[in-house]
């Protein structure tokens, strides 16, 4: 069933390095992902874990300047994003792939209005093909876009600034920006975590909906285990810019493998009593100078010495159901 | 760079009633480290040092210290450069670069009496106005602050400084009184954002007196940015002094000061071209060395107190 | 809209600023020891002149009333006579005043151009030689003063390697262009006289240059800085990522956030290279308001300094005022105010 | 990172800005405008302020300006006696209390109005009424004046006064009714402003040259009144004159270097003079006017009130050394000029001698208490020169243990000072020249009570004998006794040592030799005589200009 035609992205052993004073930032340590077409891919891991990183890297809009990508590749259809020039680049992030990001508030420009920047979106999208773009279509286009994101009167949205939108109505823009034109891979960085629950849940539903109306495929990414279990078809954890197990979703809760997933899986207050979640000791380990193997080992209760000394490969649990841990070696 | 109040206003979320003591005396090792950490800072303090030790040594450091006086030596007037004159003699023989470290003495005075003179009372009526914030004290007070602020601090002090007769103390009156307003307008912004930090509220409801929450309470959080802001106005007060004396306002003839002997000099470009480059240079190397280490202290003071 | 009532408030303030400017002015002119009226008519005018003229200027009156009859002058644009001179001072402010203002305004957009310039050119080139070079010359350029520049430009371009004018507005036997606006430059291209514009440039530059200096590479510092900051911002990740060109990203979607705060600053930047005016002016012998405001001074003639220093005043305030037009123009959320209104 | 392309086009935008500046400048300033058929013009850099009013200027830009462009009854000759000008002939009474003059007719204004006793008694009556620049040579010494018919006008004298004739050379003749024509609001009664403000831009004469524009403190520039009433026999005389009001050292050699100036002015610093001097083409004319480089004493003030100390101070100071290293090519002088008409050629000027000094010291009251009388001396920020004498006698007089501050003070705050006895120093450093060439002038305006308060005198003398003798001296109508009674005045003031006499100064200029005839630096060359009144060795009717001859670097001027 893997075959090369059906995958659109395939992430393989990605480093990204940042400069900061003193050294290198060893943020991704190899992680290693592909989505297929169609498919809906949760990245689940906790916050700083690099997930963020990975995705932005994808798109190569990391912050100029001060990162390097040491050894890797991203090849999306088949085509090395790493070694592509600028007009492949520009082509990829205005036809292909889209991101959304966690904080809309940031995510927007605050000194332009909101007609201004998605039109620009939409204008150079098209304008690939389209030599001139008029300013009257460029307006309905935009419009219809966040008629498509349900914000109501997009005619007037379009004048007003970032600061003057509530919080649902940014996250809605963002999306709305991402959708503009029509995109074969969506990206949601954590899309309304930072509104309050209805909102979000709002939100997640329209993005369910504008996935199946596009049919792209789209990578979420979530450190809640509930959002990834009743939006993704196959999850990804990640922990400290390591993937450290990838299964079906229904794989994953069902038995998951990697002490660090079960630890997330743990934390997850259960609705039916069971009290305070158990949660995981320790914290992410200093990326300056990482432990030499497993990133885990130093809050891995059943840490070995083979452990400490060098990463444990991916063992196959299960049809499709990787594990980085030696716990899965038997 | 509004949060400087002792770092308490950066976590407004964070509720503490006890008044935190000025972080500048407590972190002044930590402080010291940050600084140094900086190689510019240190070339600032370093020149900085050397215009001091000079000034206060100046008759033991120059060559001919009697030459900063008044002087005439025609037989080596208009020497250029050499190794007996460093920095050459100017057209009454005099050897300039005895005259130019002789003329750091004025200089460091000019500012040290200025700030002197201005920083209190420009301290105490912004922490009044900002204490009172929206009364009529502050009105009264901030509104004659943006009078003397509506022109450059340069040009007032030439026009005060000339009706005067020119001379140095009249010169450092003229500066003293363009400066105030400056602190005046700094200790306002800070006082008035302090003024509703937690711990002074605190204050205010156990019944402390109004003296004791402007000098016990506000006062010690507004000292680093007070300490940031003399640091780095030592070097402008010193150009101001300059330009006053290059107009022929300030220090009289023949005690040397660095502007007078640019002004000088330059009525004989480009003969005795000395005469004019090195006080240039040498106002150049303190506003160079107290701009470098007033940055520094910036960093150490505004960053530190994160 | 909310700019409106803003502007009006600033206007209202600044009337009240001048007000008060004058008065301060009046107390130090009247401070100084001597009888206006005898340094006008000098030392061997006989005394029964010299009386009718203190009458005249309202001499005999208490100060309070001599204020009101001179701010009643000077609203009604009589500034009182020059005692050097000898005519009225607002002929010389306006023979003078376009002279500061051409150079002041050629500085100014020297200054704005070549600070945003090097502004990117370091943010680009972020912690390579070029950001180095640019921060190291920031250091001097902020620490080297307008007059002492003046000067060393002097020496260098005017004597030893001559390829600048370096006194005045216009050569020697260089006709001048009728006045119109009194900018040189702008009248002679008005007539089309090229030759008199090329060789008014030329006299400007240098000076011109000695007086950016100083806020050039101040405001190179601060637009480096806050286009730094806002390289990391989210926004500019989504904007690049949704495939807006490299160009529009750095040239609209940075800059203009990033130009916020260089603009806030160069008010004050404009003020002090108003006030560096005052030596520069002497240096390159520039027939401006400046120039005439030191001899004024070096030659106590109070009615001068007085104009001199009011004139500066309205300059600032005005100055002030569109500074703060241009960032409500550039920061919605100071135009709209940060009110959500819907 | 993908943005190198656009660092790249920031980076050459910057580069081009650059260079094309660059070029450009190199472009323009190789340019040179070719020679062709040049105007004849004198461009002279002078100290400014320069009024052009006769009523108002007395200083020598001013007194430059107007000689040429009014004409007064008589004209100053360089042996000090005077030819007629407007006057062609004149009567004095015995008692020489009324002269009469007779007017050439059919002189003509620069408007083309004709000169009539009017306007002679008109600008007498100006000049008298508003008191400023020469009027008071008139106010003290005329009762009256009244127009006989229209080319006879009589002057009536309060007391006779010798010299009379040499003062009405600065009795400049106005035309009447265009300075009526132009009188705006103004403290002289019916006569308003008396045209002060018209003719501060404007001239209202009949000279050689008038004025064509007047940009205050930046120059003025006259031209050629070629139907001027005595006509132009000098072909070669300038036919614009332009009075630069400048003498920054760096703006004249500067303005010399790229030849636009002719001449320039008499302020420059021995070192400028000496740099100027080094130029092809330029030469450095050196003449004297009669201007006397005065160290005041305070005579009423301690410890300069004892003559002894004054005495002292006189015999201390190294005057060749002053002359040589300070103010080169200038000479001694006595209480006045030497040559000024009427100076005492037997009296011995003070001169270097510390033993007479010591003497005179100790017969001195203050002799052994020195510190507590501190010797406050001024010099005039204007003229850095001075610093130079002040510290030079600074410098000598701790040789005899005075102690000597040096003050410096600008110009007008000097006036101020100087107006009353208790605000004068006890020295002041001045330059002063005669206003009509002959001793009394000088002895006037220095040493007579009357001029006590004004900036001639800091020595607040107040000798009534002295003041009888200079009124008798000047009373006097026939000149060989007036001179003798001259000779005694000064023996009497050498005497009491009210000044330190330190030099009669060296007016010098340097100017472009290759293609000026400058008449003063001839008369030089040729052992004559020079004008003694200030500013008639710049009657510019008589310069001669061959702007063909000029070697470069000459920039033809194009009004």
């Amino acid at each position: 069933m893997e075959t090369k035609e059906n995958i659109l992205l395939n992430i393989k052993n990605l480093h990204v390095w940042y400069r900061v004073y003193g050294g290198y930032l060893k943020v991704l340590n190899g992680v290693n992902l592909i989505v297929r077409e169609g498919e809906r891919v949760g990245l689940v891991g906790e916050a700083g874990c690099g997930k963020t990183t990975t995705m932005k890297s994808i798109l190569q809009i990391l912050p100029p300047g001060d990162f390097l990508i040491p050894k890797g590749e991203i090849y999306y259809k088949g085509k090395d994003i790493l070694k592509m020039n600028f007009s492949e680049i520009q082509r990829l992030r205005s036809k292909e792939i889209a991101m959304i990001f966690q904080d809309p508030t940031a995510a927007l420009n605050p000194v332009f209005t909101i007609g201004t920047q998605i039109g620009d979106v939409i204008k150079y999208s098209i304008a690939l093909e389209e030599k001139k773009v008029y300013k009257e279509k460029l307006k309905i286009l935009s419009a219809r876009a966040l008629k498509e994101a349900y914000l109501p009167d997009p005619e007037r949205m379009l004048v007003n600034y970032p600061f003057q939108l509530s919080g649902g109505m940014r996250q809605r823009t963002c999306i709305a920006m991402a959708i503009s034109s029509s995109r074969n891979l969506l990206i949601a960085d954590e899309p309304g975590t930072s509104l309050d629950v209805t909102i979000q849940d709002q939100i997640l539903h329209l993005l369910k909906e504008i996935v199946e109306k596009m049919g792209a495929s789209i990578i979420l990414i979530t450190h809640s285990l509930g959002v990834a279990r009743e939006m993704t078809d196959r999850i990804y954890v990640m922990y400290a810019g390591t993937i450290v197990e990838t299964a079906l979703t229904k794989d994953l809760f069902k038995n998951p493998v990697h002490p660090y997933t079960k630890g997330l899986l743990a934390s997850v207050p259960k609705l039916s009593g069971g009290g305070i979640a158990r949660g995981i000791p320790g914290r992410i380990p200093d990326y300056l100078n990482p432990p030499q193997g497993c990133r885990f080992q130093p809050r891995c209760e059943h840490s070995t010495s083979s452990c400490a000394e060098n990463p444990p490969q991916f063992f196959e649990v299960e049809e499709g159901h990787l594990v980085a841990c030696y716990l899965a070696q038997r | 760079m509004r949060n400087l109040s002792g770092g308490q206003s950066n976590s407004p979320i964070a509720v503490n009633l006890a008044r935190p003591k000025s972080l500048f005396w407590t972190n002044l090792g930590r402080n010291w480290y940050k600084f140094s950490r900086n190689p510019l800072s240190i070339i600032g303090l370093v020149i900085v040092l050397v215009i001091i030790i000079s000034a206060i040594f100046a008759p033991w450091i120059a060559p001919y210290p009697e030459q900063a006086g008044p002087f005439v030596d025609f037989e080596n007037a208009g020497q250029p450069p050499s190794l007996q004159h460093l920095c050459g003699t100017d057209n009454m023989g005099r050897d300039i670069f005895s005259r130019i470290v002789f003329a750091f003495r004025g200089a460091l005075i000019m500012a040290i009496v200025v700030l002197a003179l201005a920083v209190p009372p420009g301290v105490l009526l912004g922490l009044i106005a900002g204490y009172f914030q929206g009364g009529w004290i502050d009105t009264v007070i901030m509104r004659i602050t943006d009078i003397f602020l509506a022109v450059p601090p340069l040009i007032l002090a030439l026009a005060v400084a000339s009706v005067l007769e020119p001379n140095l103390m009249n010169a450092m009156i003229a500066v003293t009184l363009m400066w105030w307003p400056w602190y005046t307008r700094l200790l306002y912004g800070t006082a008035s954002s302090i003024k509703n930090e937690y711990f002074v509220i605190a204050a205010e409801l156990t019944g402390a007196g109004k003296f004791h929450i402007i000098f016990r309470e506000i006062l010690p959080n507004c000292l680093s940015p007070i300490f940031t802001k003399i640091a780095l106005d030592v070097g402008w007060v010193i150009l101001i002094g300059a330009s006053l004396s290059f107009v022929g306002l300030g220090q009289q003839p023949p005690t040397p000061a660095l502007g007078q002997m640019v002004s000088d000099g330059a009525r004989y470009m480009p003969i005795f071209w000395w005469m004019t480059i090195f006080p240039a240079l040498a106002i150049v190397l303190i506003l160079l060395g107290f701009n470098l280490m007033g940055d520094g202290i910036r960093d150490m003071l505004e960053r530190g107190m994160g | 809209m909310k700019l409106g009532s803003f502007l009006l408030r600033r206007f209202l303030l600044s009337i009240f600023v001048i007000i008060g400017l004058s008065i301060v002015i009046f107390i130090i002119a009247r401070v100084v020891p001597g009888d206006p009226a005898r340094m006008a008519l000098g030392p061997r005018a006989p005394e029964d002149v010299v009386q009718t003229l203190r009458q005249e200027m309202h001499l005999d009156k208490p100060l309070p009333e001599q204020y009101f009859y001179w701010i009643k002058g000077v609203f009604r644009g009589d500034f009182g006579h020059s005692l050097v001179s000898k005519r009225p001072v607002l002929e010389d402010i306006k023979e003078y005043f376009p002279a500061t203002m051409e150079l002041a305004i050629f500085a100014g957009i020297l200054m704005a151009i070549f600070a945003i310039l090097l502004g990117v050119l370091a943010a680009q080139h972020k912690d390579t030689w070029v950001d180095g070079l640019i921060r190291v010359s920031s250091y001097f350029g902020v620490a080297i003063p307008a007059f002492v520049a003046a000067i060393i430009f002097m020496l260098l371009f005017g004597y030893y390697w001559p390829i600048l004018p370096v006194l005045g507005r216009l050569s020697p036997g260089m006709t001048p262009p009728r006045t119109i606006t009194g900018l040189l430059t702008l009248d002679s291209l008005i007539e089309g006289n090229f030759p008199a514009f090329w060789d008014a440039f030329k006299h400007m530059i240098l000076p011109a240059v000695a007086l950016s200096l100083g806020g050039l590479f101040q405001e190179a510092r601060i637009t480096r800085s806050s286009m730094v900051d806002n390289m990391h911002k989210d926004f500019l990740a989504a904007e690049r990522g949704y495939g807006i060109p490299e160009k529009i990203v750095m040239f609209k979607y940075l800059l203009k956030p990033s130009l916020i705060s260089t603009v806030s600053i160069m008010g004050l930047d404009f003020a002090s290279l108003l006030s560096n005016a005052f030596l520069v002016e002497l240096i390159f012998n520039w027939p401006g308001i400046s120039r005439y405001g030191i001899s004024a001074m070096l030659h106590k003639d109070l009615d001068a300094i007085s104009a001199v220093i009011i004139v500066f005043g309205v300059v600032f305030l005005v100055v002030n005022v569109i500074v703060d037009v241009i960032v409500a123009l550039l920061d919605p959320r100071i135009r709209l105010g940060t009110a959500r209104d819907m | 990172m993908k943005t190198s392309k656009f660092v790249r086009f920031l980076r050459n935008g910057l580069f081009l800005v650059l260079v094309a500046s660059l070029v450009l400048n190199l472009a323009g300033c190789t340019r040179k405008t070719p020679i062709t058929a040049e105007v004849k013009v004198i461009r002279h850099t002078d100290s400014w302020p320069c009024y052009i009013d006769p009523a108002v200027g007395s200083d020598y830009a001013s007194s430059i300006a107007i000689s040429n462009m009014y004409d007064s009854l008589v004209f100053p000759n360089p042996d000090g006696g005077v030819k007629p000008l407007l006057a062609k002939s004149w009567t004095i009474s015995e008692d020489g209390l009324t002269y009469t003059f007779e007017l050439v007719p059919g002189v003509k204004f620069h408007n083309g109005d004709e000169l009539t006793a009017d306007d002679v008694v008109f600008s007498l009556q100006r000049i008298m009424t508003i008191g400023e620049g020469y009027g008071y040579l008139f106010t003290t010494s005329i009762k009256e004046a009244k127009a006989l018919d229209t080319y006879h006008v009589q002057f009536t004298l309060k007391q006779s006064f010798g010299p009379f004739l040499g003062a009405l050379v600065r009795l400049y003749i106005l035309d009447k009714n265009q300075v009526t024509a132009n009188i705006q609001a103004g403290s002289y009664g019916e006569f308003k402003d008396y045209g002060k403000g018209w003719l501060v831009t404007n001239d209202a004469g009949s000279g050689p040259y008038k004025v064509k524009e007047m940009k205050t403190a930046e120059y003025l520039l006259m031209d050629k009144f070629d139907d001027y009433w005595a006509g132009w026999e000098n072909k070669d005389a300038p036919q614009y004159v332009k009075e630069i009001g400048t003498t920054e050292a760096v703006t004249v050699r500067t303005l010399i270097s790229r030849g636009e100036l002719e001449i320039t002015d008499q302020w420059q610093t021995s070192e400028n003079l000496a740099a100027l001097d080094e130029l092809p083409n330029t030469e450095v004319a050196s003449f004297f006017e009669g201007s006397v480089l005065n160290i005041m004493l305070n005579t009423k003030k301690p410890p300069t009130d004892d003559i002894h100390f004054r005495k002292a101070l006189a015999y201390c100071i190294d005057y060749q050394q002053i002359m040589d290293k300070i103010f080169p090519g200038s000479r001694p002088s006595g209480s006045i000029a030497s040559s000024t008409p009427g100076y005492n050629p037997d009296l011995k000027p003070y001169s270097l001698d510390l033993t007479k000094a010591e003497a005179e010291l100790k017969q001195s009251p203050y002799y052994g208490k020195l510190d507590k009388y501190p010797f406050e001396l001024c010099w005039v920020s204007e003229v850095p020169d001075e610093e130079k004498i002040a510290l030079m006698v600074q410098a000598n007089a701790a040789k005899l243990g005075i102690k000597v501050n040096v003050v410096k003070v600008p110009w007008l705050s000097v006036v101020d000072n100087l107006a009353k006895v208790e605000t004068t120093p006890n020295g002041s450093v001045i330059f002063v020249s005669p206003h009509y060439a002959e001793a009394g002038s000088m002895l006037e305006s220095r040493y007579h009570s009357r001029s006590c308060g004004t900036w001639e005198q800091g020595e607040w003398l107040q000798n009534p004998e002295i003041d009888k003798m200079i009124e008798a001296a000047i009373a006097t109508i026939d000149q060989k006794e007036r001179f003798q009674k001259y000779y005694t005045v000064q023996e009497k003031i050498t005497e009491l040592c009210p000044t330190l006499w330190i030099l009669e100064q060296a007016v010098k200029q340097a100017y472009r030799s290759d293609y000026v005839v400058f008449p003063a630096a001839e008369a030089i060359k040729e052992g004559k005589q020079v004008n003694p009144v200030m500013g008639y060795n710049f009657y510019y009717r008589d310069f001669k200009v061959f702007p063909e001859k000029a070697q470069q670097p000459y920039t033809p001027f194009t009004p």
